[in-house]
C-alpha cells in the first residue's frame, strides 16, 4: 500500500468533516447536558456504575447486543432483526476494519479522522498479499451485508406487511431525509470504491464493479464526483441525525449505561426521560403492541408518537397522548431500546398543575386501625398451622365491587387455617396507585403514609392483596419492613406447595389472562399458571405473559371513555378465546369486571376457581 | 349604625340569576359528560372518601352548577381518585378525569 | 301581567258577605300597634254607613298565637273560640267578624275541622258546657273585617273626600297590598279572591283610585312569623324576610303599603327603621320610608278624617309625604297631641330614616 | 250489508280505527264534535322521538280513512241500548243503529290556569306546551316572536301527579315532550339557557333516554329536580320561578324570559258524558275503565263497546295507534265469530 496524495487530503472530505464535527459536538453537548440534568444522587450512582466491572461488562454486552446485533428485534422478528443488525453491525465493522487498515498501512495518518473513511481514495495497492486481500474481502463483505440490509429496508418501506408489521410509523420529513441519505451512503460508497478499485484495490464487489464501470466509462475522473457524493451523503445524514429518529443511535449508547446503573425516570422531560425520547428509533413496534391500536383512531397515541411530540414540544398532543394511555406497559416490554412508555406518561402527567389538591390529613387512621387489628382465628382442624402467621388482607377498592373475589379469598384463608383480618371491609384508604398513575405523586405519598401506619399498627406479618393495582404500588412504594407483601396468586401457590390447600383438578379448560400490573408490572407469571394448572387445564391466549393484552378497563387511562373501551376489551377477549376455554381466569378484579361486561364465556378470578376446586374435597 | 343583636341573614336560596357558571361551562367543554349526570347517586354510595369528607360526584357536579363551589371543594378534599365511581356510573361518565379537570379549572382562591 | 287573567281567578273566589248585623271581635295586638284602626272601623261602619255592629267587652283572645306557637292544644283554642261563638249567640247575632287575621284563620280552621270531624265539635260543646255552662251556634257567616270594608268599598268611595291619586298630576298612587298569611293561604276559598291573588285589598285600592302594583315577592310573608320574631335568635330571619320583600318592591317605587293583618303593618313599618339603621338603606323617596297603613286607616283618610285622629303619628315611617301627595291637610304641630290636645311627647328621631 | 261501527272521536285513534275497519270491509262512522279531524295531534308540530311532523301522520290518517262516514261538528244526543245493538242519536238528527261503538274520545289537556301559582293567563310570559307547539306551527305568538329570549323554563307535571289538581296519574308524555320542546327551543334560541324543573324523569319509551342524554350533553339543558312552587313577575315582565333543588336540598330561584307549563292529560268530560249514556264505568282517575288493565285494555265491560287511545288513560301516539288496531281486531273477531 502506498499513499497517492502527500497531503492525505482532498476537498471532498469537507462535507464529511462538517457533518462529523457537527454530530459529535452535538452528541457530546447533549450527553453532558443529560448527565447534568440527572438528580445529584442519580448522577453519583451513574459514575459509580462506570467503575463497577460487573455493570461495565453488562454495558458492553448490551452495547453489542442491543446497538449492533439488535438481539431483541431478532427475537421478535428475524427479518427485521437482520435488517437492523446488518446495517448497524456492518457499518460498525466497516469503520473498525477501515481503522485497522489505516493502522496497518499508514499508521502516521491515524490522526486524520477522515482517513479511514475515504481510505481507498488516498491509497494505491502496490502488492497483492494474503492479508491485504483478506481485508479487501472483509470490507466488501460487510458492504454487501449493509447493502442487503438496505434492500430489505426499501422493501419494508414499501410493504411493511412483508415484515409481519401490521402498522408502522409515519415518517416525518427529517426522518425521510435521514432515511434517504442513509440509503444512499452505501451504494455511493460502493460506486466510489468501484471507480477506484483498480488503483486502490478491492475485492469481489468493488473489483467487479470497477470492471463493469470501465467497460463503458473509461475516464477515471468520474471517481471524484462519486467520492464527493459519498461524502455529501454522509454529511447530510450526520447533519440531519440529531433532528431525525436516527438520533437513537448515539442516544442509545448513553441510555444503556444509565439504565444499567439503575436510574429511573424522575422528571418528565429531563435526564433519562429526555434520553429515552431521543433513543426512540421510531420503529413502531409499540404500535402493534399497544392494546389501544385495536381502534385505528388510537394509533397516533402510541409511545413512538409520544416521543415524537415531546421532541416537538407539542404540549397539547403530549397531554392527550399521555392521558389516554392505559399504562399497561406493553410498549415498554416490547421496546427494542428500552423506552419506558408507561413511566414516561406518568411523568408527563405529573407535570400538570392543579389548583385543587386533595389532602388526607383529616382522616383519623386510629379509627381505621381499630377496625382491622382483631385477627380472626380460624380453627380448621384439617390443616396444621405451621407457623403463627397473621395475614392482613387488603381487598382494595376494585375488589369491593367484585365481592366474589374477596369471598373466595377469605374462604381459602379459612380453609388453610390462617389467622387473618380484612383491612378494608368497612372501607379504607385507597392504595394510592390510581392517584400515582394520574401523576399526583404528592397525594399518593400521603395515602401511602396513612396505609403504612395502619398496616404497621395492625400487627400483621403478611399483607395479602387481591388487586394487582394495589400490589404493584405496595411492592414498589411502600416501606413495610418485616411485613411480607403478597398477591393472592403468590400466596395461594405457596399454600398449595406447602400442602395446606389440596386441590381437586377439574376437567375444565382455563385461559389465564395476565393482568398488566401483575405480569408486566410485577413479573408474576408462573404462580398463577401453577394454580390454574392445579385446578384444571391451563390454555394460553394467542398473546400471553409479557405480551398479554390489556383488558381495556385500566384505571391508567384518564381520558379513554367508557364506550371507546369496548373495542379494546373485545380485542383482548378474542385473544383469550383462541384456545376455546371454558372459563377465562384472571387475577385482577378490574380485568374480571371489564371482561365480564362483554364476555360470552364466564370470567372468574383465580381465587374463585381455586375456592371451587378445593371445595370438592370437603364433601 | 345601631346594634340590635341580630342581623339580616343572607338568603339561603340559590339564585340562578347571579350564579356565575362560566367555569362549569368550561368544564363541560372539556368533559361533555359532566352534563349527563342523572343524579342516581351510585357514585356517592360507593365512594371510599364519602366516609371522610362526604364526597359524592353527584353532589360535586350539582354544587358546581349551583354556585356552591366551596361545598364542592370541601367534599373533593378526600377524593382518592380510586375510580370506583367510574366503575359504577350507569351513564359511563369518566368521573376520574372529571375530578382532575375540576381540580385544574377551579381554584379555591380565585373568586370570579 | 294580564289583568283579565287575575279577574277570572277573582271571579272564581267570590265570598258571600252579608251586608249588615255583625258581631265584631277585636284583635289582641292591633289596639296597641295601631289604636286608631279598630275605632275607625266602628266609626265607619256604624256612623258613616249606619250598619249594625255589636261588640262585647266579654270577648277574649281567640288563642291563635298560643296555638300557632304550640303552647296550647287545638282543643283549648277550640273551646276559647266556642265561647266567643256563645257570646255571639247570646247577643243574637249570626254573622261573626274578626278584626285579626290570625283569629280569622283560626276560626276558619276550627269551623272546617268541625265540619270534617263533627265528633270533635260535640266534644268541644261538652267541654264548653263543663267550663262555663254556655251553648253556641256556629256563625252563619264568618268574615274578616277587611272583607267588610271590601264590601263597603264603593259606599266609602262615594262618600270619600280624597282619592288615592297624586294631587299634582292626577296619577293613581302606586300601592302595595299585603295580605296576612292566615287570611286565605290555608283556605283559599274563604278569602276574597283566593290565595294567589287575593282581591280584598286590591278591590279597595281600585275603588279608591289607587293602582295596585304586583311585585315578585308579593305573596311573601311579612317576616313576623310567631316563632321567628318572638325568639331573639331567630329575629334576624324575621328581618331578612321583610328585607326581601322591600328589595323586591323597591324598583316599583311604591307610595304606600296597605295591609289587613295586625302583625304585618307593624313589622313592615318598624323593620324599615331597623334596616335603615343596619344598612343605611331606605325604600321611600328622598330618604323617607314607605308608609304602611291599615285598610281602616286608609278608609279613614279617604273619608277625610284627621290623620292624627287615625293614629298615624304612631307609625314609625313618616306619613306626611304621602298626605302631601294626596293633598290631605294636616297640622304638623298637632302630630304629637293626643286626646284632648294632651302632649304625648315627641319620640327621638332615627339616624338614617327621615321622620318628623 | 256492511257492518256499521260507530267511532266516537275523530282523533288519531278514531282515524286509525276507521282505516283498519275499511280495510276489513266494514263501514265505520266517525262522529267528531269539532270542525276538523286529528284531535290533539293535529295541533302538535313534531312528534318524538323521530321528530316526525305531526301533520304528516294526521294527513296520512285522514287520507286513508276518507271513505268512512264522517260527521263533523256533531255530538251524540243520546244512545239507547236495544236488544243486541245500540241506537245512536246524533245532534244533527241522524240516528244510527249499530252493534259496535268504539270510544276514541281521547283526553283533554289540563287547564294550566287552574294551577294559579304558576300564573298562566296572569303573567304574560307563561305559556303551555300546546301554546308552544302552536308557535312552532304558526310562528305567531307575541310572547315569543321577536322577543329576546335568553332564559327558558319548563315545568314538568303541571296538573299531573297532583292531588291538588285532582289528577294523581302521570301523564306519561310530558317528560319527553318537555325535553323535545327544550331541545327545539334551544335550537331556535341557541344563546338561551333552558331549565327543566321535574319531580321524576319518566323516560320509558324507545329512544327517550337518548333524547335525555342529548339534551344534557349536546344542548346543555339544565335539569333541576324540584317542583316549581310559585311564579311571580318582575318589573321587566320576566317571570321569577321559585323551587327547591331537592338534590342540593336548597331553595332556588331564577328569572326567566319564558316559562312553559307542561299541561298533562286529564280525562275528557265529553267522554265521561258519552260513557254515562250507556252507564259505562269510570275509573278513579276519571278515565274510562277497561274490563281489565292488562289483557283487555280496549274492551269495556259491555258487549259491543270498545275503547282505544287516551280515553282510558294517558297514551303516547304509537300506543294509541296500536290500541286502535287492537280494538278493530277485537271487533272483527266478534263479527266473524257471530257469523259462524
Amino acid at each position: 500500500m502506498r499513499e497517492i496524495y502527500l497531503s492525505g487530503y482532498s476537498n471532498f472530505i469537507i462535507p464529511f468533516m462538517i457533518g462529523m464535527i457537527f454530530v459529535l459536538s452535538w452528541c457530546a453537548i447533549g450527553a453532558v447536558r443529560i448527565i447534568l440534568q440527572l438528580p445529584a444522587d442519580d448522577r453519583k450512582k451513574f459514575f459509580l456504575s462506570l467503575i463497577n466491572p460487573r455493570i461495565m461488562l453488562k454495558n458492553i454486552r448490551d452495547w453489542f447486543c442491543d446497538c449492533l446485533f439488535h438481539v431483541k428485534l431478532w427475537k421478535r422478528n428475524k427479518l427485521l432483526g437482520y435488517m437492523h443488525s446488518s446495517i448497524a453491525f456492518g457499518w460498525f465493522m466497516i469503520i473498525v476494519i477501515g481503522h485497522i487498515e489505516v493502522f496497518l498501512y499508514t499508521p502516521e495518518r491515524m490522526h486524520q479522522v477522515w482517513y479511514p473513511i475515504f481510505f481507498r481514495y488516498f491509497v494505491a495497492v502496490t502488492e497483492n498479499t494474503m492479508k491485504g486481500s483478506f481485508f479487501f474481502f472483509l470490507m466488501d463483505f460487510f458492504l454487501l451485508v449493509i447493502l442487503s440490509g438496505i434492500v430489505l429496508a426499501i422493501v419494508k418501506r414499501i410493504r411493511s406487511r412483508f415484515f409481519g408489521m401490521r402498522r408502522t410509523t409515519r415518517a416525518s420529513i427529517t426522518d425521510l431525509i435521514g432515511l434517504y441519505s442513509l440509503w444512499s451512503i452505501f451504494p455511493l460508497r460502493l460506486l466510489a470504491e468501484g471507480f477506484t478499485a483498480d488503483i486502490s484495490g478491492g475485492s469481489f464487489l468493488t473489483k467487479s464493479l470497477n470492471t463493469v464501470l470501465h467497460s463503458f466509462l473509461s475516464d477515471q475522473m468520474n471517481m471524484l464526483p462519486t467520492w464527493w457524493a459519498y461524502s455529501i451523503a454522509l454529511c447530510i445524514f450526520m447533519c440531519i441525525l440529531p433532528f431525525s429518529r436516527y438520533m437513537h443511535i448515539p442516544a442509545e449508547i448513553l441510555l444503556i449505561p444509565l439504565r444499567n446503573a439503575g436510574i429511573k425516570v424522575r422528571h418528565a422531560r429531563k435526564g433519562i426521560a429526555k434520553l429515552q425520547v431521543y433513543s426512540c428509533p421510531g420503529c413502531g413496534v409499540c404500535i402493534d403492541a399497544c392494546p389501544m391500536s385495536a381502534v385505528k383512531a388510537n394509533i397516533k397515541d402510541t409511545t413512538v408518537y409520544l416521543n415524537r411530540q415531546i421532541k416537538r414540544y407539542n404540549e397539547r398532543r403530549i397531554e392527550e397522548i399521555s392521558d389516554k394511555c392505559l399504562l399497561c406497559g406493553k410498549c415498554t416490554a416490547v421496546c427494542p431500546v428500552g423506552v419506558e412508555g408507561d413511566k414516561m406518561r406518568i411523568a408527563q402527567r405529573s407535570l400538570r398543575k392543579y389548583n385543587l389538591a386533595p389532602s388526607y390529613a383529616n382522616i383519623d387512621e386510629n379509627i381505621l386501625i381499630s377496625r382491622c387489628n382483631k385477627f380472626v382465628n380460624t380453627s380448621n382442624t384439617n390443616v396444621t398451622s405451621s407457623k403463627n402467621q397473621k395475614v392482613i388482607y387488603f381487598s382494595g377498592c376494585m375488589t369491593a365491587l367484585t365481592p366474589a373475589i374477596s369471598k373466595a379469598t377469605t374462604s381459602l384463608l379459612q380453609k388453610s387455617g390462617i389467622s387473618y383480618e380484612i383491612m378494608d371491609k368497612d372501607g379504607g384508604i385507597c392504595c394510592g396507585r390510581p392517584m400515582m398513575t394520574a401523576g399526583r405523586i404528592e397525594q399518593a405519598e400521603e395515602m401511602i403514609a396513612k396505609n403504612t401506619a395502619i398496616i404497621k399498627a395492625s400487627g400483621a406479618d403478611t399483607l395479602l392483596l387481591s388487586c394487582p393495582i394495589c400490589y404493584k404500588i405496595f411492592k414498589e412504594r411502600y416501606d413495610l419492613e418485616g411485613i411480607e407483601i403478597l398477591h393472592h396468586t403468590e400466596f395461594f401457590d405457596r399454600l398449595i406447595n406447602e400442602g395446606r390447600l389440596s386441590v381437586n383438578k377439574e376437567d375444565k379448560k382455563y385461559a389465564y389472562h395476565d393482568p398488566c400490573e401483575l405480569g408486566r408490572g410485577c413479573g408474576i407469571y408462573d404462580q398463577p399458571r401453577n394454580i390454574v394448572n392445579m385446578a384444571g387445564k391451563l390454555v394460553e391466549g394467542e398473546k400471553n405473559r409479557k405480551e398479554s393484552i390489556c383488558c381495556g378497563g385500566s384505571l391508567g387511562s384518564l381520558t379513554l371513555s367508557f364506550e371507546k373501551r369496548k373495542a379494546l376489551t373485545e380485542n383482548a377477549l378474542n385473544n383469550l378465546r383462541i384456545a376455546s376455554p371454558d372459563t377465562i381466569v384472571t387475577a385482577c378484579p378490574l380485568c374480571r369486571s371489564t371482561f365480564n361486561r362483554y364476555s360470552d364465556i364466564p370470567v372468574k378470578d383465580i381465587a374463585e376457581i381455586l375456592d371451587e376446586a378445593t371445595m370438592k374435597r370437603k364433601r | 349604625m345601631s346594634i340590635f343583636g341580630f342581623r339580616i341573614s343572607p338568603s339561603s336560596a340559590m339564585n340562578l340569576d347571579t350564579i356565575d357558571r362560566s367555569r362549569f361551562e368550561e368544564l363541560c367543554r372539556i368533559e361533555p359528560d359532566a352534563a349527563r349526570c342523572m343524579s342516581c347517586g351510585a357514585c356517592s354510595a360507593t365512594c371510599p372518601a364519602s366516609e371522610f369528607s362526604g364526597m359524592s360526584v353527584r353532589k360535586v357536579l350539582l354544587c358546581l352548577q349551583r354556585g356552591k363551589e366551596e361545598e364542592a371543594f370541601r367534599m373533593m378534599n378526600n377524593c382518592m381518585l380510586c375510580g370506583k365511581c367510574t366503575m359504577v356510573c350507569p351513564r359511563g361518565i369518566n368521573t376520574r378525569h372529571l375530578i382532575l379537570s375540576i381540580c385544574r379549572i377551579y381554584d379555591k382562591e380565585d373568586k370570579r | 301581567m294580564i289583568y283579565q287573567g287575575k279577574q277570572k281567578i277573582w271571579s272564581d273566589y267570590q265570598k258571600e258577605i252579608p251586608d249588615d248585623h255583625w258581631f265584631y271581635v277585636r284583635s289582641c295586638i292591633r289596639q296597641n300597634f295601631f289604636p286608631g284602626s279598630e275605632r275607625m272601623m266602628m266609626e265607619i261602619c256604624r256612623n258613616v254607613l249606619g250598619k249594625d255592629f255589636y261588640e262585647t267587652e266579654h270577648h277574649t283572645t281567640c288563642g291563635g298565637i298560643a296555638y300557632h306557637c304550640d303552647t296550647i292544644p287545638q282543643e283549648t283554642a277550640m273551646t276559647i273560640v266556642a265561647r266567643q261563638f256563645a257570646l255571639m249567640t247570646e247577643a243574637g247575632y249570626e254573622n261573626y267578624v274578626a278584626s285579626c287575621i290570625t283569629s280569622f284563620g283560626n276560626y276558619t280552621e276550627i269551623l272546617e275541622t268541625w265540619h270534617e270531624f263533627p265528633e270533635l265539635e260535640a266534644k268541644i260543646r261538652e267541654m264548653l258546657w263543663k267550663a262555663c255552662r254556655k251553648e253556641f251556634n256556629k256563625p252563619k257567616y264568618l268574615a274578616h273585617s277587611s272583607d267588610l270594608i271590601y264590601k263597603y268599598r264603593n259606599d266609602i268611595a262615594e262618600k270619600a273626600r280624597f282619592r288615592l291619586v297624586d294631587k299634582e298630576n292626577g296619577e293613581p298612587l302606586r300601592v302595595v297590598e299585603h295580605i296576612g298569611c292566615h287570611y286565605s293561604k290555608m283556605f283559599p276559598s274563604k278569602g276574597v279572591g283566593g290565595a294567589e291573588y287575593p282581591y280584598v285589598l286590591a278591590g279597595m285600592i281600585e275603588s279608591w283610585g289607587g293602582n295596585v302594583i304586583d311585585y315578585p315577592e308579593r305573596r311573601h310573608c311579612c317576616g313576623y312569623g310567631f316563632r321567628q320574631y318572638h325568639v331573639k335568635a331567630n329575629r334576624g330571619y324575621s328581618l331578612s324576610n321583610t328585607h326581601k320583600k322591600f328589595e323586591s318592591m323597591e324598583p316599583y317605587k311604591p307610595d304606600m303599603i296597605i295591609t289587613n293583618c295586625p302583625g304585618c303593618p307593624y313589622f313592615l313599618d318598624r323593620w324599615q327603621y331597623v334596616i335603615a339603621e343596619m344598612e343605611g338603606k331606605t325604600y321611600g323617596q328622598n330618604g323617607y320610608g314607605i308608609p304602611v297603613l291599615t285598610y281602616e286607616e286608609v278608609a279613614g283618610l279617604v273619608l277625610g278624617y284627621d290623620p292624627w285622629d287615625l293614629g298615624l303619628q304612631l307609625h314609625q315611617v313618616a306619613v306626611e309625604p304621602l298626605l302631601d301627595k294626596i293633598g290631605i291637610e294636616y297640622c304638623a304641630e298637632d302630630k304629637y297631641k293626643g286626646l284632648n290636645r294632651k302632649d304625648i311627647m315627641r319620640p327621638g328621631l332615627p339616624e338614617n330614616l327621615k321622620c318628623f | 250489508m256492511k257492518e256499521i261501527v260507530v267511532i266516537i272521536g275523530g282523533g288519531i285513534a278514531g282515524l286509525e280505527a276507521a282505516t283498519q275497519l275499511l280495510k276489513l270491509g266494514y263501514s265505520p262512522i266517525i262522529i267528531e264534535k269539532n270542525d276538523r279531524l286529528g284531535g290533539h295531534v293535529a295541533r302538535w308540530n313534531r312528534l318524538f322521538p323521530d321528530m316526525t311532523p305531526a301533520k304528516d301522520i294526521v294527513d296520512d290518517l285522514i287520507a286513508s280513512s276518507k271513505d268512512a262516514n264522517i260527521f263533523l261538528n256533531t255530538e251524540i244526543s243520546f244512545v239507547n241500548r236495544l236488544k243486541d245493538s245500540y241506537n245512536v242519536m246524533l245532534s244533527n238528527g241522524i240516528s244510527i243503529n249499530s252493534r259496535f261503538i268504539l270510544y276514541t274520545t281521547g283526553f283533554r289537556l289540563f287547564e294550566a290556569q287552574k294551577k294559579e301559582e304558576y300564573g298562566y293567563g296572569v303573567y304574560n310570559q307563561v305559556l303551555t306546551n300546546a301554546d308552544l307547539e302552536n308557535w312552532f306551527n304558526t310562528d305567531k305568538d307575541k310572547r315569543i316572536s321577536g322577543k329576546d329570549i335568553r332564559k327558558i323554563g319548563f315545568v314538568h307535571c303541571v296538573g299531573s301527579r297532583d292531588e291538588k289538581a285532582r289528577n294523581s296519574q302521570c301523564s306519561k308524555v310530558c317528560c319527553i315532550t318537555a325535553i323535545k320542546q327544550a331541545i327545539e327551543m334551544k335550537e331556535k334560541f341557541p344563546e338561551s339557557e333552558v331549565f327543566c324543573f321535574y319531580m321524576d324523569l319518566r323516560l320509558f319509551g324507545k329512544k327517550f333516554e337518548d333524547f335525555y342524554t342529548k339534551a344534557q350533553r349536546d344542548h346543555g339543558i339544565h335539569f333541576i329536580r324540584g317542583r316549581v312552587s310559585e311564579v311571580s313577575e318582575n318589573i321587566n315582565g320576566q317571570v321569577i320561578v321559585k323551587a327547591e333543588d331537592t338534590l342540593a336540598g336548597k331553595p332556588l330561584k331564577v328569572t326567566l324570559d319564558l316559562l312553559v307549563l307542561m299541561s298533562g292529560m286529564v280525562c275528557n268530560p265529553d267522554s265521561t258524558k258519552a260513557a254515562s249514556m250507556l252507564h259505562l264505568p269510570i275509573d278513579s282517575d276519571g278515565f274510562l275503565q277497561s274490563s281489565d288493565n292488562v289483557f283487555h285494555i280496549t274492551s269495556s265491560p259491555r258487549k259491543g263497546i270498545y275503547y282505544a287511545g287516551a280515553c282510558t288513560g294517558p297514551k303516547t301516539v304509537p300506543e294509541t295507534l296500536a290500541e286502535a288496531r287492537s280494538a278493530v281486531l277485537d271487533i272483527h273477531s266478534e263479527i266473524t265469530a257471530g257469523k259462524k
